[in-house]
């Protein structure tokens, strides 16, 4: 156990399971750096720097830099994941979908069922996703609702080191395809993180914080402002509950609901665009299963229906942050 | 080349269950009892045949949209793929597939593919399994004309090539893609130069004649084996029916759907050649033409008189674990 | 006035928006077809004939066919749209979008906003979507949640002949990326439509019927399953109201609500996915916005969170049918 | 070729506002300032002035993530340029795009990108504007060496080709993408080989000398506005700075960044060969430098002065009407 980042609680989780399976192998973008170029080999490490020092221990036969050829190698990773290997690939980031999308939610997405039941996909796309960083409308999206909608897909939003870790190291064991967010804001986010593998299973809700009067789901990074948020309110004598479902595909609906039958009141928090986004899912869920349990509207806390915006004010504004999650919570409290 | 006997029969066989297997289709599919489109194969039998009669456990193809050549070719049961067509019980992909998704990945038969281009970067994945697993293995990606526009073809193209992977990339020019001509649609219109723009080595052949596929392919595949990376074969030939069953062709000249059966038959061709000499005797080819037409009946008896799948297997085998 | 299939009305109006505006051209795969052959030009007119005739009133310099290329050619589109055209480019198979989908979501929807509201990017991208026709997993998507959850685009999904007209017409004048979905298996669907051109402003849902148990909106196809539910369901005394928001960007949610505040139920029927669909989206909305008017749990009608199959039996049990939307009123009204 | 000292004087200026604007950016994100990400252009200035210069109204360019010497060789507002990267209000794109979407429609600067291959498809339809509008422009795709792997780049490429679009192709070839060498992404080593494949002619020129890209982008212009569909031009240079600022360049071979500067310098060769004879004084150049100079100081000044946008803007400009 130890203080680790998020980035080293990823660098981990791949090291161990390249470590323990030999058919783990990665491929993306400068994972490694300076392929070709007579100079500092591994100078890049991962676009953020998880994947640093993979390369030297496990040599460039598990590690491919790839071409700017975001279809052939993702493509290439659910060809690999078909046949045998257990590809671990990189989308930069998760803005860059739309050059290389059909090898996702039509390939890798749908081989077990269109064969027949007789594909196996064991593939993790890793991707970084999120606002906060000034880098504008093509560089900040979150993108994972477009992932979640489309069946055959498992999607993986960890909140922080530890949960990275563990679901990491479950995605690289497990036998679909796993579409594994990281939000890059969060990547010096740090916080005791065991030493040895762990595993944190899909579709199991955490709840971050039990309480009586609120059910705050929160996805991501958002996860944390929540909690802050929560906090805060506890010393107005609002006491939440906030729940991180990790994964949205699948969803722990019946957590969500559960605390929604205990609460009678439900804020959804997400960062992605607000049209057919999670907060919409997760609030559609339980106005069907937990209506009679509802004491208020649902709420949810979402940016506006806007690209990202550069300017940092702009952007500040742009992302739902603790402020507007207080202010949702204090609505569905009926309370200024 | 070196082909022996045991292996020209094999080939033809190949040819002659494919050809039979699509004229079916075609007739049955107009008394409407198969569902949704199928795109058939018919007039390109050399190129699967002659590629995928080289290929052995450890190798994998892609295939297209008109997939059913190369299913066949690379040995996927005919009546599974039977069934599957006609979306009932016990088809190769249970029914849920049909003619746009045939795959048995048992035997290396990485599927059909809906998307134009989709089958490329796959081959690239399978090519690495191969060097990874040290199968000593290579991936065959077949793609039409018409793929070879596609941006994810030509990126896969030289993937492949800066990692000097296991592939050979077969295009299946066959005039046409929908009812657009290939003589229009790729720029330069020299496919072997353009996949030496990507680094690879190529070379057209006439598609009609098993034996100029079944040499290019060998001499593909022997440099494949030998660790010098992917190779390009530029295939040209005809296809018999329209783009999908419906399609009466009318954007071809007439005169040219009028002949191409007559003229440019890899079928014909291999059986004149084959025994204008000693090679085989024509009695060897009919007794497979008698096999496999007795095949096909039974595969479409079969499939006709076969169940639908059960409904509760709507929702099942979207994950494995969910 | 006369009597027009799905293909005729949207044909007329590319035609008359043709003739019109010399700058408004067509692109895409095979929508004259021929290209090249030497034999019969027009051979094709679109995959499902939409186009048919237009190549050769206007000539192949305001009809293109494309290669196979769609980043090239619905990128072209894009750039043509910003530069002083307004090209209307089919994406053959919404399916498709994976291997364009950056032109649409990246490029065109984010132009205006990031080059400071200097772009105007009029642009129509038609496609066909919608399960029914034994097309299997890879041409039967419906996909409208993933343009409808980015900022930028309007989505729009005709439910008839007439509609396809006044919408498609609509679709070529406005002056905001538009993507038009047209549902395969409604192409030979008649009703009357006028001769002349009209247009059918986005954002405004159309009243199909008027009832005042429960508000059913449906979208497409649906619409017109959920009329013959509802038509059926009158004789059982149970009086439905149904809507077809006609866009799902802008989204008549004010409609929608204000049918739910005077019937106190909802049903949703969405033939997309669904995880963060179009179901949800709406289901959310009324949940924040008619809560307090709401008598029943909202209910969604949608297919199963599978691909969709390609047997016959399996693909009619996953659409939403008459049936599945029958009882899903039936639901909300608390009635077998 | 054909150049006068108006248009000498004029390349000079715009090579000399890219180079200082670029350095003075560099030293200003140093200091914290300048928000997000920001790729410098230094180093390939020659290649968006030579080429620009020979551009005019009716023509447009489409840009990469490291845009901002195109954007100023096409005519941008510099002082709303640097406006726009600190994201302040009179930005040129209102603060909303940043460095990496830099645009312009008015000078017909389609924008900077994010998406590496998103500028030529945008540049495929520009022309196709030009075509239908017969305003007589063409329009030009700068991109890099790492683009040039990606299918968007290669299939607009192919769709310029086959409808003979007036498209020039301008692989601006750094030697990296990021810290990947571009001697092993681009397979087979040799763009214009690849170019050839599509059927567009093209040549490689020293981006270091002005005159050669001139010279090279004339004869690709000529050629284009006859009517005789794509260009492509390879010009290989050097990138002074980082991919992006904050990147040490370690993958460098260290000799290389040492000597890059000194040997490598477009402004350095272009004032060595205009004043070694009579065709400019070295007092023009240093005339320019001191204007410039003046330029980007106030740009930066007025930059740091200026107000954020206001919040209320946020929600503008997502549509037209909605
Ligand atoms: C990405 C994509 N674009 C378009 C289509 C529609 N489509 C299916 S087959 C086809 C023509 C393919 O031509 P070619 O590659 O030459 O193969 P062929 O049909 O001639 O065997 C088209 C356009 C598709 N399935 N996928
Ligand atoms: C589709 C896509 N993939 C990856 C990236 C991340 N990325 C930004 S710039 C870059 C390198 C581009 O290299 P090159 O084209 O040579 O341009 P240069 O930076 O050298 O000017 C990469 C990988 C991106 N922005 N878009
Ligand atoms: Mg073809
Ligand atoms: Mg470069």
């Amino acid at each position: 156990m130890s203080q680790k980042s998020f980035r080293e609680a990823l660098n981990e989780a791949m090291r161990d399971e390249m470590r323990r399976d030999p058919t783990v192998i990665l491929l993306g973008e400068d994972i490694a750096g300076g392929m070709g170029s007579g100079g500092e080999q591994d100078a890049w490490g991962g676009v953020l720097g998880a994947t640093k020092g993979l390369m030297p221990e496990f040599g460039r036969e598990r590690v491919y830099d790839t071409p700017i050829s975001e279809s052939a190698f993702i493509g290439a990773a659910a060809g690999a994941a078909a046949t045998g290997l257990r590809p671990v690939a990189q989308l930069m980031f998760v803005d860059f979908f739309g050059v290389c999308g059909d090898q996702i939610i039509n390939q890798m997405a749908k081989f077990r069922y269109m064969f027949g039941g007789k594909a196996t996909t064991p593939v993790v796309i890793r991707t970084l996703f999120g606002a906060g960083t000034r880098a504008a409308s093509q560089h900040s999206q979150c993108l994972y609702p477009i992932m979640t909608h489309i069946p055959g897909l498992k999607v993986v939003i960890p909140s922080s080191p530890y949960e990275a870790k563990g679901l990491m190291t479950q995605a690289i064991r497990d036998d679909d395809p796993v579409i594994f967010f990281e939000h890059k804001a969060m990547f010096d986010d740090k916080e005791e993180v065991p030493d040895e593998p762990y595993t944190i299973p899909f579709g199991v809700a955490r709840t971050v914080r039990e309480g009586k009067d609120v059910t705050v789901v929160a996805i991501g990074r958002m996860v944390g402002f929540a909690k802050t948020a929560a906090d805060a309110l506890a010393k107005d004598g609002i006491d939440c509950t906030v729940l991180d479902p990790r994964t949205t595909s699948p969803l722990d609906s019946d957590a969500i609901v559960a605390s929604v039958r205990k609460t009678g009141r439900l804020v959804v928090v997400d960062e992605a665009s607000p049209r057919c986004g999670m907060a919409s899912d997760i609030s559609a869920i339980v106005a069907e299963q937990a209506f009679d349990a509802l004491k208020a509207p649902i709420k949810r806390v979402m940016p506006p229906h806007s690209p990202v915006p550069f300017a940092p004010n702009l952007e500040d504004a742009y992302i739902p942050g603790v402020d507007a999650i207080s202010a949702g919570i204090r609505a569905v409290m009926g309370v200024k | 080349m070196k082909i022996d006997k045991e292996q020209l029969l094999a080939g033809y066989r190949i040819m002659r269950t494919i050809r039979d297997f699509e004229e079916r289709v075609h007739k049955e599919f107009m008394t409407g009892q198969i569902p949704g489109f199928v795109h058939l194969y018919a007039g390109e039998e050399a190129s699967a045949a002659a590629v995928c009669l080289q290929l052995g456990d450890a190798d994998t193809v892609a295939s297209t949209h008109r997939g059913h050549g190369h299913a066949i070719a690379k040995g996927c049961d005919v009546k599974a793929m039977m069934l599957e067509i006609y979306g009932r019980e016990g088809g190769l992909c249970a029914g849920k597939g049909g003619s746009m998704h045939i795959a048995d990945l048992d035997v290396g038969m990485l599927g059909a593919n809906g998307i134009v281009g989709g089958g490329p970067p796959l081959v690239c994945g399978a090519a690495i399994t191969a060097k990874t697993l040290k199968t000593g293995g290579l991936s065959v990606a077949f793609f039409g004309d018409g793929a070879f526009n596609q941006g994810t073809t030509l990126e896969s193209m030289n993937f492949a090539r800066v990692y000097d992977l296991p592939v050979l990339f077969v295009l299946e020019d066959n005039g046409y893609a929908e009812s657009t001509s290939s003589s229009w649609s790729i720029g330069g219109h020299n496919p072997v130069r353009r996949a030496e723009g990507f680094g690879i080595p190529g070379e057209r052949v006439d598609g009609h004649d098993f034996f100029a596929v079944y040499r290019a392919a060998e001499d593909a595949i022997a440099a494949i084996r030998k660790g010098e990376g992917p190779r390009f074969i530029h295939i040209q030939f005809t296809r018999y029916y329209g783009h999908f069953e419906g399609d009466a062709s009318t954007y071809k000249p007439a005169n040219q759907v009028k002949d191409e059966r007559r003229y440019l038959d890899a079928l014909k061709f291999f059986r004149a050649r084959t025994t204008a000499g000693t090679m085989l005797k024509n009695e060897d080819l009919d007794a497979i033409d008698a096999e496999v037409e007795a095949l096909i009946d039974t595969a479409v008896r079969e499939a006709k008189a076969a169940p639908a799948p059960d409904v509760s297997t709507l929702t099942t085998d979207v994950y494995l674990s969910y």
